[in-house]
């Protein structure tokens, strides 16, 4: 194995979690500030194309394979864990550090892989450290969520793997690049990697589990899985058309649910599903353009989400709530982390001037390019829609509505290092915006694409503008309610739950006989191996020293007798028996 | 450069007696530090040489072979000599530490001694060109390794070496008897003359019923050195009761020259294991499949954890002789392949059990409640032993089981591949129960004071061997690579 | 929790919505057909049918309790 | 006529062994164990076998038989019944015997001058070793010179039996108890009034060392060598040992001299061989001792001879006293 295997950004990133093991405060904080950004300077030194194959039993892995797509979307996770880490530091356990550098490392890994066996094993690294990541805030409803995130992703993993076992032993290519020729093991593929997406029918994952995280981890979380996923699906999927209604779904299901969670970070969730949508779209639109803006809008996405999510972070750090319904009236105690949330909120929304807007645009001039007019105009009214969660409805509720409870009274600006690491974020939101010019150099295909003029940046705020004022108007109707909002996973609890009641139960009891039966049997089946494997059972006793040489003269003549007989066939042994 | 061969074996030999001379615990460390350490250095110098130009001989006192002894190094040997020389090499600085706590303070220099005449005796085996000298080093190794087990703290470690004795001394009898056929058959001892003569007098091709009870005596002989499956009783008593840095020394090379001894015997003497393709294959298949299935099964009932492993490794034990008995080239290669990856983490397994019972007095299974806590580098040790146990990806172990999956496949035993599986999975169960119990069940309360840490000078090459586990795992091509020439090397004698 | 339609909001957002309706009589160089307030109008179609499914959905399966915890 | 002896021979042992088998009292069977070696012994002698049959002679019927009834004084004089049947040895041993016989069969007959077993490395021994070793005794010469490694092992084998035996009994001895009863054979008590024993033993106790240096220097002419002197050295010890008790044995040859002693053996056995490679040679290649290559290797022989012979007599008392002194009582 090479040197530049090793020293790959994601297995800096990895190192750094074990230097995070060190005891002191201080030098986390160090390790914390300067890996990402060593590994950002190393992601940046590497050429593109692969590094050189390390050879596992028979496959030959591509640990480092760098694409123009994979180093934008590596270079966002690095900033997004760099940012995230110094927003972190002082507050986070030691436990939730590490397992956030392990998750981005593979995460990192991910982007920067050339095969799908590695690309594999990053998938479950990621799988299980996030859920490492939402264990670390040491609540029963994070236990519980958790255990749940993980099981579906565990769930995604295994379609995932018998999806690439199968499109191997059909003949297909592990290696990267855009997977032709629809067959059973390519739908799996795309399976496995629609889960971390969120797509229905499992889209709830995320915004059941990500709040759970602490202040803190959720800024890690909301970065790294979809996009992740994202990136594959522009790398193996890129163009295929059913991607197009499942990403349109999502926008919609983001932008829906957001309308009535009290939850603010839940409503982050939502809005993630929301965006993440407009990227899944944006890959089965397919072209260059497109495929630009999937990758532009996910760097875009994680900077201003992350910028949120350290806003909602610091509002629940210092105020221990997260319910819209108990917040409010923080925008004088918490100047700083308000000023970089309005950027964030703009920034999602897309109003000029800030990162979405730019990256935003081009896929719904993908859409338009390629003459998709409902998609387009599903497109644009999400868009619009965004206002509803992350948009308008986070800040409002957050900061701007009168104030509704007690607890706001403790709301205060978070620490120097996190009130930093959330202005530099909320720095890039807008350089993003204000130079997209220089962005655009960056993105996987050459871009002529402009996105001020006086038509676009009207157009767009004639679509933000109505939307906002629908918004408030409707407020009344749209009041929080203070429960869990159910989707598709209410239509698979539902069925579940009256045939658990009625028809599983009766039968359980007809076959109670049978099952103690099965029980007994499992019973005696396990004495009977306790029996002969136990620490008393025969075939685990201290046997005398004399039944083994027994065993031996049983060997000894065995082994002759078959040597003989097996040597010679059977007609030379009766002729020499024959003849003496 | 000439020498290295015969110092490898004559410096762990001149050393013990060194020890003896002077009967200080601390000389004798020290000089069995430097004769493990600098064995390790001459066996990585063969290994290059060998890489470079192919075989190494030497005669010892200047007889040409077939009068004198000579040495004869290929790539099988000097694979093996690099597992027992590197196992010594970590071994020796854990020694201290352990020793100290375990054996009396009078007999630790007898300790070292015995220690390096084992060394001495197995790397002897190892290097020689010779049929005869292969067994005197093999009484060589086998005598102090009675002596090794007996040296343990409980008393029953006294039965369990004289069984083993009784057993050994069959085992070893039988080979001698073998090797005296075979040299009344053919008037040489040397293997490779041995197998010249074999061929030149037809012997091989009529049937000879001598030269079939040799090599079945022969066979049962190295069958009770290397534990396979009915003739193991010996090993789990041995392994459990003998001091631990004994059971990390042996449990990691002993059986593992036994099974080189068997390769030579059927593949280099009977050129290209003729026997191999003809009977033996199958006649081995069914106490190696009985030993991974049987073997596993019993080590998940144990309760002394060290016996566990004893009994973990009689399964492994069948999974190296299930590789070598498919004798195609890829079954030989995982074969041998596993022989490096298993002395890795059964060491690495024992060293965990001799820290645990530095700290704890016992390895009873009760008795891991709450060391995850307590002992985190220790236990973390164990669970990257255990996974390169149960063959999980990025470990060692998966990549000798992958190989031997792949060739029972390539056979078309599918039942075969998938009884290994099972294997698998025992090993998964037994290890968890170990894990569970040190991470998820709450220390006892009188524990709790007295248990620490691990010393340093335990952890150490603990980790050495955790991080050889993982690198092996990872980048494997240097044990692939001398595994397969050296399979090529046994099977390729019959063209 | 306090469920008043807030006025500043409203009336800043129904000013500026006015005031771009105005900045679409405006000409301005455009490229292909266009049609004056065309996406204010499917901004308030759009996000309108939109508040509407969600005021459906919650009142389907929006207020449930929290099944996990069964 | 060598048939006939043979016959009787092996009638005589077969008879000894049952007898051993059969019998239960320990003392008896150990006393037919030493018959049943110098009667082995005796074969080899018929087989022309000397040096075997002098090892045989020393080691089976002297010194193993001294250690036996030492370890029986410590257990008890009567073997007790074994709890399962002795039929199931008689399978097992029968089943080895047969195949044994079985795998006898395709060898060629004894003695048969065809034999391959004369033509092919055994034939350079016999027509060259004179000229290149040169010792009369070929004996001496394969297994000093042409084989001298394997000896070296051999060596070794004996010193890692006495460790292991000090190693698990310890070299010290327990404390003493004055008031234990004197059981078993061979109290040293006793022989205080046993003066026939005392004067004869006084007389031929120089006789057997001297034999036994005359063994260990005039291997390479006859019979002998360093394993058979060093056996007979340690029975003059360990005779003086029976006769005049322990302790003043070990006045005379204590622990720590035959532990240097047995160290000092292997090491210069070791020590030639790593001489002969200074010199240039191979490891154990005496001819690099001295100008000619004869003189090496009488050199060499008797040097490492010298050290075999060292270490085996160290070994055999230590093994003696590692016992004798476990039984609680001192003289």
């Amino acid at each position: 194995m090479s040197v530049d295997l090793l020293l790959s950004p994601g297995f800096i990133i990895i190192g750094a979690a074990v230097l995070l093991c060190l005891p002191t405060a201080r030098w986390r904080k160090i390790v914390v500030g300067v890996a990402p950004l060593l590994a950002l300077l190393r992601l940046w030194a590497l050429p593109t194309g692969s590094h050189g194959t390390v050879a596992v039993a028979t496959f030959n892995l591509d640990l480092l394979h760098v694409t123009a797509t994979g180093r934008l979307f590596a270079s966002a996770f690095l900033l997004a864990v760099w940012l995230g880490g110094m927003f972190a530091a002082a507050s986070a356990s030691r436990r939730e550090l590490i397992s956030a550098y392990v998750y981005a490392g593979s995460a990192i890994s991910v982007t920067l892989c050339g095969d799908l066996i590695t690309l594999f094993l990053f998938w479950e690294a990621m799988a299980v450290t996030s859920a490492v990541v939402i264990w670390s805030a040491r609540t029963r409803a994070a236990w519980s969520a958790g255990m749940r995130y993980l099981l579906i992703h565990l769930f995604g993993g295994v379609i995932l793997l018998a999806g690439i076992a199968l499109w191997y032993s059909t003949g297909g290519s592990l290696q990267l690049g855009v997977l032709q020729r629809p067959s059973l093991g390519y739908w799996l593929i795309m399976a496995g990697f629609l889960v971390n997406t969120g797509a229905p029918p499992l889209s709830f994952w995320i915004a059941d589990a990500y709040p759970q995280a602490s202040p803190t981890g959720m800024v890690f979380l909301a970065a790294f899985t979809t996009k992740t996923a994202v990136y594959v699906l522009i790398s193996y999927f890129a163009g295929a058309d059913i991607l197009i209604p499942i990403g349109l779904y999502m926008a919609i299901y983001g932008a829906l649910y957001a309308l009535r969670e009290d939850n603010v970070r839940r409503i982050l969730a939502y809005s993630i599903v929301n965006q993440v949508g407009f990227m899944v779209a944006a890959v089965g639109i397919g072209g260059e353009m497109a495929i630009n803006g999937a990758t532009a809008h996910a760097f875009a996405h994680i900077m201003y989400k992350t910028v949120l999510l350290m806003g909602a972070g610091s509002v629940m750090l210092s105020t221990g709530e997260q319910r819209g319904s108990a917040l409010g009236g923080l925008a004088r105690r918490m100047p700083w982390t308000s000023a970089c949330v309005l950027i964030g909120a703009a920034a999602s929304m897309g109003v000029p001037l800030t990162s979405s807007f730019v990256t935003k645009s081009l896929i719904l001039e993908a859409a338009a390019e390629h003459h998709l007019s409902m998609v387009w105009l599903t497109l644009i009214i999400c868009s619009a829609a965004v206002v509803f969660n992350a948009g308008v409805r986070f800040p409002y509720l957050t900061l701007f509505q009168p104030q509704q409870s007690e607890a706001v009274e403790h709301g205060h600006d978070p620490g120097t290092l996190s009130r930093v690491a959330m202005m530099l974020t909320a720095a890039i939101c807008l350089l993003v915006g204000l130079f997209p010019g220089y962005f655009y150099t960056l993105l996987p295909y050459p871009s002529n694409y402009h996105p001020y003029n006086v038509a676009h940046i009207l157009e767009q705020l004639q679509l933000l503008l109505p939307a906002a004022l629908l918004f408030f108007i409707s407020l009344p109707l749209t009041t929080p309610v203070g429960q869990i909002q159910l989707d598709t996973d209410w239509l698979l609890r539902r069925p579940l739950l009256a045939m658990w009641h009625n028809g599983i139960m009766r039968l359980l009891a007809l076959g109670l006989r049978s099952r103690d039966y099965a029980v007994a049997s499992l019973v005696r089946g396990y004495t009977l191996l306790f029996h002969y494997h136990g620490p008393r059972g025969i075939l685990a006793r201290s046997w005398p020293t004399g039944s083994i040489a027994l065993w031996v003269a049983l060997m000894l003549v065995s082994y002759v007798i078959l040597f003989t007989l097996r040597s010679m066939d059977m007609a030379t042994f009766i002729k020499l028996y024959l003849h003496g | 450069m000439i020498h290295l061969p015969v110092a490898l074996v004559v410096i762990p030999l001149l050393g013990a007696a060194v020890c003896v001379l002077f009967r200080r615990s601390f000389i004798a460390w020290t000089v069995a530090l430097a004769a493990a350490w600098s064995g390790f250095a001459i066996s990585i110098l063969i290994a290059v040489y060998i890489m470079k130009i192919g075989t190494l001989s030497y005669s010892i006192g200047g007889w040409p072979p077939p009068w004198g002894i000579a040495y004869h190094i290929d790539y099988l040997n000097s694979f093996v000599l690099l597992i027992v020389s590197g196992i010594a090499a970590v071994v020796m600085p854990y020694a201290r530490t352990s020793v100290n706590y375990e054996i009396e303070e009078d007999s630790q220099a007898y300790f070292y001694c015995l220690l390096l005449i084992c060394l001495a005796g197995l790397l002897g085996i190892t290097v020689t060109g010779d049929a005869f000298n292969m067994y005197v080093f093999l009484e060589l190794s086998s005598l102090s390794s009675y002596a090794l087990i007996g040296m343990g703290k409980r008393r029953r470690a006294l039965t369990a070496a004289y069984q083993y004795l009784v057993m050994g001394t069959i085992g070893a009898t039988f080979l001698l008897i073998g090797i005296g056929l075979l040299y009344n058959l053919t008037g040489t001892l040397n293997i490779h003359d041995l197998a010249h003569q074999l061929a030149v007098n037809n012997i091989i091709g009529s049937h000879n019923r001598t030269l079939l009870t040799a090599f079945a005596f022969i066979i049962v002989g190295l069958s009770l050195k290397l534990a396979l499956f009915p003739l193991h009783l010996w090993l789990p008593n041995a392994y459990t009761y003998a001091p631990s840095v004994a059971t990390i020394f042996l449990a990691s090379t002993a059986t593992k020259v036994a099974v080189y001894m068997l390769l030579r015997f059927c593949f280099t003497i009977l050129s290209g294991g003729f026997i191999f393709k003809l009977t033996l294959g199958k006649i081995l298949l069914i106490p190696a499949l009985a030993a991974i299935l049987i073997a596993s099964m019993v080590a998940i009932f144990q309760y002394d954890i060290k016996r566990m492993l004893a009994y973990s490794s009689v399964a492994q034990i069948g999974y190296m002789i299930l590789g070598i008995s498919l004798a195609t080239p890829l079954g030989l290669s995982a074969g041998i392949l596993h022989l490096f990856n298993h002395a890795l983490m059964k060491g690495l397994l024992f060293m965990v059990m001799g820290a645990v019972n530095y700290r704890i007095g016992a390895v009873y299974l009760n008795d891991f409640r709450g060391l995850g806590r307590t002992m985190p580098w220790t236990m973390a040790a164990f669970v990257v032993g255990g996974m390169s146990l149960m063959g999980i990806p990025l470990t060692a172990g998966f990549i000798s089981k992958w190989y031997l999956v792949q060739a029972a496949l390539e056979k078309g035993w599918w039942p075969v591949a998938a009884l290994i599986l099972i294997g698998s999975l025992l090993a998964v169960i037994y290890i968890w129960r170990v894990v569970e119990t040190a991470y998820f069940n709450p220390a006892q309360e009188m524990e709790a004071e007295s248990s620490g840490e691990a010393p340093l000078s335990l952890l150490l090459p603990m980790w050495l061997l955790v991080l050889a586990n993982i690198y092996f795992g990872i980048d494997s091509s240097i044990p692939v690579e001398l595994a397969g020439r050296a399979a090529t090397l046994l099977l390729g004698g019959a063209s | 929790m306090d469920n008043r339609v807030p006025r500043k909001p409203v009336i800043f957002c129904a000013v500026a919505t006015a005031l771009l309706v105005l900045a679409d009589l405006l000409p301005y160089h455009h490229e292909g057909p266009h049609l004056p307030s065309l996406y204010i109008g499917i901004s308030f179609i759009g996000c309108g049918a939109l508040i509407l499914l969600a005021i459906i959905i919650g009142w389907l399966v929006g207020r449930r309790e929290d099944f996990y915890e069964r | 006529m060598e048939v006939f002896i043979d016959i009787a021979l092996l009638t005589l042992l077969c008879i000894t062994a049952m007898a051993v088998v059969h019998i239960r009292k320990l003392f008896c069977a150990i006393m037919l164990l030493g018959i049943f070696s110098l009667l082995s012994a005796s074969m080899f002698v018929n087989m022309d076998a000397v040096d075997v049959a002098f090892t045989e002679a020393a080691v089976g019927t002297g010194i193993s038989t001294i250690l036996l009834l030492l370890g029986m004084s410590l257990t008890n004089t009567r073997e007790k019944r074994p709890h399962y049947q002795p039929l199931f040895s008689l399978v097992v041993v029968s089943i080895t015997g047969a195949v044994l016989v079985y795998g006898t069969m395709d060898l060629p007959a004894y003695g048969d001058p065809n034999a391959s077993i004369h033509h092919h490395v055994a034939q350079r021994y016999i027509k060259q070793s004179p000229l290149e070793v040169g010792p009369p005794n070929m004996v001496t010469s394969v297994l000093a010179s042409y084989r001298g490694y394997d000896t070296l092992g051999e060596t070794a084998v004996i010193l890692t039996a006495g460790m292991a035996l000090v190693a698990l009994l310890g070299m010290r001895r327990r404390k003493v108890l004055p008031m234990s009863s004197s059981s078993g054979c061979g109290d040293y008590h006793d022989m205080k009034d046993h003066l026939v024993l005392r004067i004869m033993a006084k007389i031929f106790i120089p006789l057997i060392l001297l034999f036994a240096l005359y063994v260990q220097f005039h291997g390479d002419y006859g019979p002998g060598g360093g394993f058979q002197a060093g056996v007979i050295f340690a029975s003059g010890i360990i005779l003086y040992a029976l006769i005049f008790g322990l302790e003043a044995a070990m006045k005379v040859v204590g622990y720590p001299v035959l532990r240097v002693l047995a160290a000092c053996g292997l090491l210069l056995y070791g020590g030639v061989g790593v001489a002969c490679m200074a010199l240039g040679g191979n490891f154990l290649d005496y001819n690099a001792l001295a100008h000619d290559p004869l003189h090496g290797q009488h050199l060499g022989i008797f040097l490492i001879e010298l050290g075999v012979g060292v270490t085996v007599f160290a070994i055999m008392v230590i093994m003696f006293y590692a016992f004798a002194s476990r039984r609680g009582h001192t003289a």
